[in-house]
C-alpha cells in the first residue's frame, strides 16, 4: 500500500503538557523515524483544544481522527497502523470525536457553538457533501461495514433500542421499537422510507442536514434496510429542495459506484437500493400514511391507522419510515454503540435535537443541542438574545403543530415530555423567538392559516373546523371579535384535537389553544377593548394627528377614503368613523405628526 | 410547441413507456407530472391525457393528483415566477407587507399571472433563507432583507430588462 | 370458529369475535353508532369522523368504522363529550351546506338531515363562509351539485371501486375540495356512464337524477296527447319502499292503478317488450351460433353498459347484440304498431317510461334510437320520481285497488319479469333459445347458476349435444373483469349478460333511497327485490317469452318474424366508438384502481 | 473472503489518498459554504472569486465547498484552515470581501479580524 502523508496536531495546552505531551512528541518523532516517515509527516503543536479531560490529544489529518489520552507508548502503534498503514487505531480514538470535531472550526465562535453538541450535523459544514471521499475519510460507511461484518439484524435493532433514540419527526415514537415491528413482519418485500418532506414554515433542519452530509442519511437507511430485511429504500423529499435533491443524487450515484448500494453491498449477502421520490407541495405528506399515498402516486391524504405502515405500508407491504434526522443518528448509534448514545440527553429523551432557530433572535440559524438543554440556553446563550433591546415574549416550538411558551417556561428542558407538559411539542425542530412587537393572536392566526391551507380536506374536523377557527381569529384581529369567541375557539380546538383523522388535524389547534392559555389577556384586549398591544393588528390601530402638525396637507391627499380634514397650515384631524387604518397618513407625514396606537 | 419542448416531450414519452411495465408503475405519476411541468411550466391537459393513456391511469385520478399538490400549475404561468416566502421567519419579519406590496404592484392575487404575462405571483412555504428574511424568489434567484420599496425595485428591474429584450 | 374476546362497551362486558371493527361489533350488539362516510361495500375512508368513539387509554377518539376491537378494550359510544364532539362535527358540515332543506330534493330522505336531527342540533355556533359552486346540469341523467356535497367520498369510491368507471375524483384540497370529473368537465361530456350509483350512495342531494316530473305533470294535462306509459320490471319490486313498505313487495297492480290515476291513457308493461327482446336476442344468438357470427354475444339491455362499451371496449362492439333495450323496443312499437292499431298520429303520443334507472334518460335521448325521426320514449322518470309524483298527486299507492296493464303491450311472461335482476335476461334467453334451437321443451326452466349476487356467474347448457357456455356480470366493475377475460380468451363463452348496476336493475340508479337506518344498495334489500321478481315469474302460467300470445300476435300483425327487415328497422340499433374528454381507452383495466 | 470492514477500510485509505492528491496538504484550506441558504445569500459568487484567483495563479490553496454549519444570519461563510493555527471563519462574505481575503489572508497571511465570526 502506498504510504500517505499526514499532518499530526498535538495539543500543547497546559493540561496536555502535564500529561506528557512533550514526551509523546518525542516518541512520535522516533516512531516516524523508524518507519522512514519523518519527511512525509508534518507535526504541529496547537494551543489548548479544549478537550482537557481527554488529553493528551493528538489529531491526524486528513480524516479528523482524534486520539485521546495517548501515552508515549501508543505512538508506535499509531504510526505503524495509521500513518503507515492507513488504519486509525480504534481503541485510542476519542469516542465522542464527532462531538468534538466542531472545535476545529469554531474557534472564536464559542458563544454559538459552545453549548451545542453535534451528532446529526457532525459533518455539516465540515466536509464537502458532493465528495464521497470526504465522507469516507471521516469514518463514513464504517457503521454499515460494522453492521454487515459483525452484527446480525437483531443486534442492530437491539443497539438502536438500547440507544433510546426516538423519532425526530415530532411524535417521538421509540425508533428501535418501530424497527422491531417492521422486522418481525413476515415477507421479503419490505421498504424503508426517509421522510424528507420537511414542511413546517420556518424549519430547514432536514434540508441542511442533507445538503451538508447526504451520505449519513444514506448510510442510516442502508443499515435500516439491513436491520428490517428491506431491499429497497425511498427518499421522499420536497421538490422545493433542488440542491438537496441534487446532492442526494450525487451521493446515491457515488455510493453505488463504491458498492455501498446495489447488489451484495461490500461483498456481503445484503442487497439494497435507494430511489428518490419528489413531493409536490403538500405539508400533510409529512404524515406517514399520506406520504405513502403520495409515493404511490395518489393524492396525499392520510388514512386511519391501524394498520400501521410497519404492518401494511407502501404498496401494502411492511414499511419503516423515519425522518432525516432520525436516520442521520443511526450510523453514530451503530458505530459508537447504543449504550454510549444513551449517555447523552435526559432520562426519557436521548441524544441531541436540531432546531432551526429563527425569529426575533440575534443569531438565527441551525443549532444542535443535547436533550435537556433549556430553552433559555438556546434563546440567550446560543441565540444571543433578542435584538434591538426588545423584550422577550414567547418561544414557539413545533411549528404549526406546536405551542407558544411564555417567559415562565424558559427554563423548560428540551425533551419530549417536558415540552408537552409545558403545552407545546418537540415537533420537527422549528423554534421561533417572539418579542413584544409580535401579537399573539396574530401569530396564532398565522399558524392556523397555514394548517388550514394545508389541510387535505379529508376529515370534517380539520377541513371545516380549522376554517372556522381561522374566521374567528381573523375577526378578532380585525376588531370584530365578540364575547364568546374565545370559548368557541376552545370548544372547536378541543374537538379538532380529539376527533381529527391524522396528526395534522389533531395538532392544528395547538398554537391557538396554547396562546389562549398563556396569553389570554391579549385575546381579551382584542375582543373587548379593541386593542392590540403589539401594534400588529392594523384594524385595531388608532391614527391621530398630533399638535406638531404643520398643515402641509400631505396626509389629506394621501388618505384614500377622505377621512382627513383640515385647512392649509392648520392642524388636520382624522375622522375616526371613516378611517380604514390603512396607514397612508402615517407613511407620508414628514413631521412625525401622525401617531398610531 | 418549440423544438426543445418536442424533444423533451419525446424523452418523457420514452420514460413513461419505460416505467409503465415496472411493478407499481402508477406510483411514477407524480414524477411524470414533475417532468411535464419542467417542460411546459404547467400541466397541459393534452399531456395529462397522454400520460393517462400510456401509464393506464384514469384521467380523473391524474386530475385529482394534479389539483391536490400546490407545486403543480394548472394554467400557463408568466415569464417570471415571483415567490414570496411565507415561512415563519419571513412572516415574523414582515413578509405579509412584501406580499401585499407585490399584490398591489402586480395587480394580481396569489396564483395570478399579470396581464402582460410577465409575472406569476406565488406563495412559498420556506425557501430556506431565514437568515436574510424576508425573502422573495424570482425564478431561481433569491432576494433577501426586503422591504416594500426594495421589492418594487426588483420588479421594476425585471420589467426594464424585459423591455430592453423586447426592443432588441 | 375463532376464540372470542372480551370488550366493554359503555361499562358492560361483551364477548365478541376478534378481527372486526368496533362498529361491526357494536352493530351486532345493538349499538348503532352514528355514521356517514362508511359504506359496507366500499373501502374504509374514516373521513367524516361521525362514528368516533372513545377507547380508554387512547389520546384521541377513534373512528369505529376503521378501528379493530382487541381483547380487554374499553369502549364508550355515548359519553357527553363524544355527543358534543359529534354534534359539533355535524354542525360544521351543516355550516358549509346550503340551508335549503325545505326546497331540497332530498328533504325527508337525507342522511345529513337525519343525523342533524338525531344529534339534537338546536343552534348554530360556527357559521361562516360557505362554498359556492354552480350546479352541473349538462348530463341528461345525473346532476351534480357540489354545494350540497359533504365530501364523504362515497360517490368517488362507488365510481372507482365498484363501478370502476373512474369518472369522479376529489379535486383540489382542504376547504376547496370538490368532487368532479377530470378537468372539471361537465358530467354530460365526461366518461360518466349515467348509471346513477353515485346518487344511490350520496347521503345528500349532491348527486340527483335530472328530474322530469314537472314536465310530465304538464304534459299529462295536455288534452291533445295520448299518454302512454311503460314501467320496468324492477320498479314494481322496489317502489313500495318509497311508501314505507318493506322491501321486496310486488307493487305491480297498485302501480298500474296509480299510473292510470295520474292521467295515463294506456298503462303498458316493459316486461312485454322484455319478451320481445328475448325473441330478437335469442334469435340473433342462434343465428350467430349457426352462421359463425361474432361470439360471444353480449346483451345490450343496460344503457350504462352501452355507454361503457362505446367508451372503453369499442373493440367488442361487434360482440354486442344489436337489439335495442326493452324500453326502446317498447317505445318503437308504441309509436308504430300501437299507433297504427289505434289509428293515432304517433306525433301525438306521449311515450313515458318509469324506470329503475337513470341511464335510461340518457338512452332515450340517443339519436341512434329514433323511430321514423321521433323519439321512441319521450320522457323517462325514475322509480323515485314516479313515487314522488304519485304522492304529490295524492294517490294512495298502499291502499289502492290493484289493476291490470293494458293490451296490446302489457301482457308478459315470467321470463320478462326476471329481466329486472342480474342473470334474468340470460335465464329468459335460455328458455327461448333452447326451444327455438332444439325444438324441444326445456323442462327445468329455473337456471340456478345465473341467479344470485355473485359478481361473475358462469353456467353451461347442452343444446343438441352442443355445449353453450354463458356468463353473467352485474355492476360495471365486475363487467370489466369479465370482458377482460373475453379479450384474452374470446372462445371462453358463447353468451354473456351484462348489467351496469350492482344486482342488475333492482339495484338501479333510480331506485328508492334507503330508508332510515338502512344502507343504500344493501344486499339483503337487493335480494328481496329480486325475489319478488322470481316469485312473479313462478306465479305466472306463461313463463317463456315465445309463449306470450300478445308477442305472437305482434309478430303476426306487424313484425312478421324475429330478425325480419321490419324488426331490424324498429328493434335493432348500432353502436360506435366514442371518446369523451378524460377517457382512457384501456387494454387492461387496473383492478385495484386508484380509489382516492 | 474480505469482510465489509476490511473493504471499507481500504476505501477510506483510497479516499484519503485522493483527497491528499488534490492538494489537501497545501498550507491553506479554504471552505466556502454552499447550502441553499448560503447560495441564497450569495456564496456562489464568493466561490467564483476563489476559483478565479486560483486560475490566475494563487497557489498553495485547497479549495472545497461545505454544507451549512448553521450560522444563517452570518452567511455566506468562508473558512480558512491552516494546520496548527486557529481556523478562521469569515461571515457575511461578499465577492469584494472574498477578493480581499485572497489578497490579504491567503497571499499575505493576514487575518482580517473585523470580518471573523
Amino acid at each position: 500500500m502506498t504510504r500517505k502523508t499526514y499532518k499530526v496536531t498535538l495539543c500543547d495546552g497546559p493540561t496536555c503538557i502535564r500529561n506528557q505531551s512533550r514526551e509523546i512528541r518525542q516518541a512520535l518523532e522516533q516512531a516516524l523515524e523508524k518507519h522512514s516517515l519523518s519527511q512525509r509527516t508534518e507535526i504541529h503543536l496547537s494551543g489548548c483544544l479544549g478537550m482537557c479531560s481527554k488529553g493528551p490529544i493528538l489529531i491526524v489529518n486528513p480524516g479528523y481522527v482524534i486520539y485521546g489520552q495517548v501515552t508515549p507508548e501508543d505512538m508506535g502503534e499509531i504510526v505503524e497502523s495509521h500513518l503507515a498503514g492507513g488504519q486509525p487505531v480504534a481503541r485510542l480514538i476519542v469516542k465522542e470525536d464527532h462531538l468534538y470535531n466542531r472545535f476545529f472550526r469554531i474557534f472564536g465562535d464559542v458563544d454559538f457553538f459552545g453549548k451545542q453538541m453535534r451528532i446529526t450535523l457532525r459533518n455539516c459544514g465540515i466536509i464537502d457533501p458532493e465528495n464521497i471521499d470526504d465522507y469516507l475519510s471521516v469514518r463514513g460507511y464504517e457503521a454499515l461495514a460494522k453492521a454487515l461484518t459483525e452484527m446480525t439484524p437483531e443486534q442492530v435493532i437491539s443497539e438502536v433500542k438500547k440507544s433510546g433514540l426516538r423519532g425526530r419527526g415530532g411524535a417521538g415514537f421509540p425508533t428501535g421499537l418501530k424497527w422491531d415491528f417492521t422486522a418481525k413482519q413476515p415477507g421479503d418485500e419490505k421498504y424503508v422510507i426517509c421522510n424528507a418532506d420537511e414542511g413546517d414554515p420556518g424549519a430547514f433542519m432536514d434540508r441542511s442536514a442533507i445538503e451538508g452530509d447526504p451520505h449519513t442519511v444514506l448510510e442510516g437507511m442502508i443499515i435500516g434496510g439491513y436491520a428490517v430485511g428491506a431491499r429497497k429504500g425511498i427518499l421522499y423529499i420536497r421538490a422545493e429542495y433542488p440542491l438537496a435533491i441534487q446532492r442526494l443524487e450525487i451521493a446515491i450515484e457515488a455510493a453505488r459506484s463504491h458498492g455501498l448500494l446495489g447488489e451484495r453491498i461490500l461483498g456481503s449477502d445484503f442487497s439494497f437500493d435507494l430511489e428518490i421520490r419528489l413531493g409536490a407541495g403538500a405539508f400533510v405528506c409529512g404524515e406517514e400514511t399520506a406520504l405513502i399515498h403520495s409515493i404511490e402516486g395518489s393524492r396525499g391524504m392520510p388514512r386511519p391507522r391501524p394498520p400501521y405502515p410497519s404492518v401494511s405500508g407502501l404498496f401494502g407491504k411492511p414499511t419503516l419510515i423515519n425522518n432525516v434526522e432520525t436516520w442521520a443518528n443511526i450510523p453514530v448509534v451503530v458505530l459508537d454503540g447504543g449504550a454510549w448514545f444513551s449517555t447523552i440527553g435526559t432520562e426519557t429523551s436521548k441524544g441531541t435535537k436540531v432546531f432551526a432557530l429563527a425569529g426575533k433572535v440575534q443569531n438565527t440559524g441551525l443549532v444542535e443541542v443535547p436533550m435537556g438543554t433549556t430553552l433559555r440556553e438556546i434563546v440567550y446563550d446560543i441565540g444571543g438574545g433578542i435584538p434591538g433591546g426588545k423584550k422577550f415574549k414567547a418561544v414557539q416550538t413545533g411549528g404549526p403543530s406546536g405551542g407558544c411558551l411564555p417567559e415562565e417556561y424558559l427554563d423548560t428542558q428540551i425533551d419530549y415530555e417536558s415540552l408537552a407538559k409545558a403545552g407545546s411539542i418537540m415537533g420537527s425542530g422549528g423554534m421561533i423567538v417572539i418579542d413584544e412587537d409580535t401579537c399573539m393572536v396574530n401569530i396564532a392566526k398565522f399558524f392556523i392559516e397555514f394548517t388550514q391551507s394545508e389541510s387535505c380536506g379529508k376529515c370534517t374536523p380539520c377541513r371545516e373546523g380549522t376554517k372556522r377557527m381561522l374566521e374567528i381569529l381573523t375577526r378578532i384581529t380585525q376588531g370584530q371579535g365578540k364575547p364568546g369567541d374565545i370559548e368557541k375557539l376552545e370548544r372547536l380546538g378541543e374537538m379538532i384535537q380529539k376527533a381529527s383523522l391524522c396528526g395534522l388535524g389533531q395538532s392544528a389547534p395547538n398554537p391557538i389553544l396554547s396562546t389562549i392559555k398563556n396569553f389570554r389577556e391579549e385575546y381579551e384586549e382584542h375582543i373587548h377593548q379593541k386593542k392590540c398591544r403589539a401594534g400588529e393588528c392594523r384594524a385595531l390601530l388608532k391614527y391621530t394627528i398630533l399638535d406638531n402638525c404643520v398643515g402641509c396637507g400631505a396626509c389629506k391627499r394621501a388618505c384614500p377614503v377622505g377621512a382627513i380634514d383640515g385647512t392649509r397650515k392648520e392642524k388636520h384631524v382624522i375622522n375616526q368613523d371613516l378611517c380604514i387604518q390603512c396607514g397612508q397618513c402615517f407613511e407620508v407625514c414628514k413631521f412625525n405628526a401622525v401617531s398610531k396606537a | 410547441m418549440t423544438e426543445t419542448e418536442q424533444k423533451k416531450m419525446e424523452a418523457l414519452r420514452e420514460y413513461m413507456h419505460a416505467v409503465k411495465d415496472q411493478p407499481h408503475s402508477e406510483s411514477n405519476l407524480i414524477g411524470v407530472l414533475h417532468k411535464v411541468q419542467q417542460i411546459y411550466g404547467y400541466l397541459p391537459r393534452e399531456v395529462m391525457d397522454e400520460a393517462a393513456e400510456i401509464l393506464e391511469i384514469p384521467t380523473a385520478h391524474i386530475w385529482g393528483v394534479a389539483t391536490f399538490y400546490h407545486y403543480f400549475n394548472l394554467e400557463p404561468i408568466g415569464k417570471h415566477v415571483v415567490s414570496v416566502c411565507m415561512g415563519t421567519a419571513c412572516y415574523v419579519k414582515g413578509a405579509q407587507g412584501v406580499l401585499d406590496a407585490l399584490k398591489k404592484e402586480l395587480g394580481v392575487d396569489i396564483g395570478g399571472t399579470t396581464a402582460d404575462k410577465l409575472f406569476t405571483l406565488q406563495e412559498a412555504r420556506c425557501l430556506g433563507a431565514c437568515g436574510i428574511a424576508p425573502v422573495i424568489m424570482v425564478d431561481d434567484k433569491i432576494y433577501g432583507e426586503l422591504d416594500t420599496k426594495k421589492t418594487i425595485d426588483i420588479i421594476n428591474r425585471y420589467r426594464k430588462a424585459d423591455a430592453a429584450e423586447t426592443e432588441a | 370458529m375463532s376464540k372470542t374476546i372480551t370488550i366493554t362497551i359503555n361499562h358492560k362486558e361483551y364477548q365478541v369475535e376478534p378481527n372486526q371493527t368496533i362498529m361491526q361489533a357494536a352493530d351486532k350488539l345493538g349499538f348503532h353508532i352514528p355514521r356517514l362516510c362508511y359504506h359496507p361495500k366500499l373501502s374504509i375512508e374514516g373521513a367524516c369522523r361521525v362514528c368516533i368513539v372513545e377507547v380508554e387509554g387512547m389520546r384521541t377518539y377513534v373512528a369505529s368504522c376503521a378501528y379493530p376491537v382487541s381483547d380487554g378494550m374499553k369502549i364508550h359510544t355515548n359519553t357527553q363529550a363524544l355527543r358534543k364532539a359529534r354534534r359539533d362535527i355535524i354542525e360544521l358540515i351543516l355550516d358549509n351546506h346550503p340551508q335549503d332543506c325545505h326546497t331540497c330534493e332530498r328533504d325527508g330522505n337525507c342522511e345529513l338531515q337525519r343525523l342533524a336531527a338525531s344529534m339534537g342540533i338546536r343552534a348554530r355556533h360556527f357559521e361562516g363562509q360557505r362554498k359556492r359552486y354552480e350546479k352541473d346540469l349538462s348530463s341528461d341523467a345525473v346532476i351534480r351539485d357540489p354545494e350540497k356535497c359533504i365530501l364523504c367520498g362515497r360517490c368517488v369510491r362507488m365510481c372507482s371501486e365498484i363501478q370502476q368507471v373512474h369518472n369522479l375524483t376529489q379535486a383540489h384540497r382542504g376547504f376547496h375540495t370538490v368532487v368532479m370529473p377530470a378537468y372539471d368537465m361537465p358530467m354530460g361530456e365526461s366518461v360518466c356512464t349515467t348509471c346513477g350509483q353515485c346518487i344511490n350512495v350520496c347521503p345528500t342531494a349532491a348527486f340527483v337524477e335530472k328530474n322530469y316530473t314537472q314536465e310530465l305533470f304538464e304534459k299529462l294535462n295536455d288534452p291533445d296527447l295520448v299518454k302512454v306509459v311503460q314501467f320496468a320490471p324492477s320498479v314494481r319490486a322496489a317502489i313500495g319502499e318509497a311508501f314505507g313498505l318493506e322491501a321486496g313487495l310486488n307493487m305491480e297492480g297498485p302501480l298500474v292503478a296509480a299510473l292510470r290515476k295520474l292521467g295515463f291513457d294506456y298503462v303498458f308493461d316493459t316486461q312485454f317488450s322484455a319478451d320481445l327482446t328475448i325473441m330478437e336476442e335469442a334469435s340473433e344468438f342462434l343465428e350467430r351460433v349457426q352462421s359463425g357470427g361474432t361470439l360471444p354475444m353480449i346483451t345490450s339491455c343496460s344503457s350504462a353498459w352501452m355507454k361503457c362499451l362505446e367508451q372503453f371496449y369499442p373493440d367488442l362492439i361487434d360482440n354486442v347484440s344489436t337489439c335495442k333495450s326493452p324500453m326502446s323496443m317498447h317505445g318503437a312499437i308504441t309509436k308504430t304498431y300501437f299507433a297504427q292499431k289505434k289509428k293515432l298520429d304517433p306525433k301525438k303520443i306521449l311515450s313515458v317510461a318509469v324506470m329503475c334507472c337513470t341511464a335510461k334518460k340518457y338512452e332515450a335521448a340517443r339519436p341512434e334510437l329514433l323511430v321514423d325521426g321521433m323519439r321512441g320514449v319521450d320522457l323517462v322518470v325514475t322509480t323515485r320520481e314516479a313515487a314522488w309524483m304519485i304522492k304529490s298527486a295524492g294517490i294512495d299507492l298502499v291502499n289502492i285497488e290493484p289493476e291490470e296493464p293494458d293490451h296490446p303491450l302489457g301482457l308478459s311472461s315470467g321470463a320478462g319479469a326476471i329481466f329486472g335482476t342480474t342473470g334474468g335476461v340470460m335465464e329468459a334467453a335460455i328458455r327461448t333459445a333452447y326451444e327455438l334451437y332444439t325444438g324441444e321443451t326445456l323442462v327445468d326452466i329455473e337456471v340456478a347458476s345465473v341467479r344470485g349476487l355473485k359478481g361473475i356467474k358462469e353456467g353451461t347448457l347442452m343444446m343438441d349435444g352442443k355445449e353453450i357456455r354463458v356468463a353473467v356480470a352485474h355492476g360495471l366493475g365486475n363487467a370489466f373483469g369479465l370482458l377482460d377475460l373475453v379479450r384474452r380468451d374470446p372462445e371462453k363463452y358463447h353468451f354473456i349478460e351484462i348489467m351496469g348496476c350492482p344486482g342488475g336493475c333492482v339495484g338501479g340508479g333510480g331506485q328508492p333511497y334507503a330508508q332510515i337506518n338502512a344502507i343504500p344498495l344493501d344486499d339483503e334489500v337487493l335480494q328481496k327485490r329480486a325475489q319478488a321478481l322470481y316469485d312473479l315469474d313462478k306465479a305466472k302460467t306463461i313463463r317463456r317469452s315465445h309463449d306470450n300470445p300478445d308477442i305472437q300476435k305482434l309478430y303476426k300483425e306487424f313484425l312478421q318474424s324475429p330478425l325480419s327487415p321490419v324488426s331490424h328497422k324498429y328493434l335493432h340499433t348500432h353502436y360506435q366508438a366514442k371518446r369523451p374528454v378524460g377517457i382512457i381507452p384501456k387494454k387492461e383495466r387496473k383492478q385495484s384502481g386508484a380509489a382516492q | 473472503m474480505v469482510s465489509p470492514i476490511d473493504m471499507i477500510k481500504k476505501k477510506r485509505a483510497e479516499a484519503v489518498s485522493r483527497i491528499v492528491s488534490k492538494g489537501y496538504l497545501s498550507t491553506k484550506r479554504v471552505y466556502v459554504g454552499m447550502a441553499t441558504c448560503e447560495i441564497a445569500a450569495g456564496s456562489k459568487e464568493v466561490m467564483a472569486v476563489f476559483k478565479d484567483a486560483m486560475a490566475k495563479g494563487l497557489t498553495d490553496v485547497y479549495l472545497s465547498q461545505k454544507g451549512c454549519a448553521g450560522r444563517c444570519n452570518l452567511e455566506p461563510t468562508v473558512e480558512v484552515v491552516e494546520e496548527g493555527k486557529i481556523p478562521v471563519k469569515y461571515g457575511k462574505v461578499t465577492p469584494e470581501r472574498a477578493r480581499e481575503i485572497v489578497d490579504r489572508h491567503l497571499k499575505k497571511g493576514e487575518v482580517i479580524r473585523e470580518w471573523t465570526i
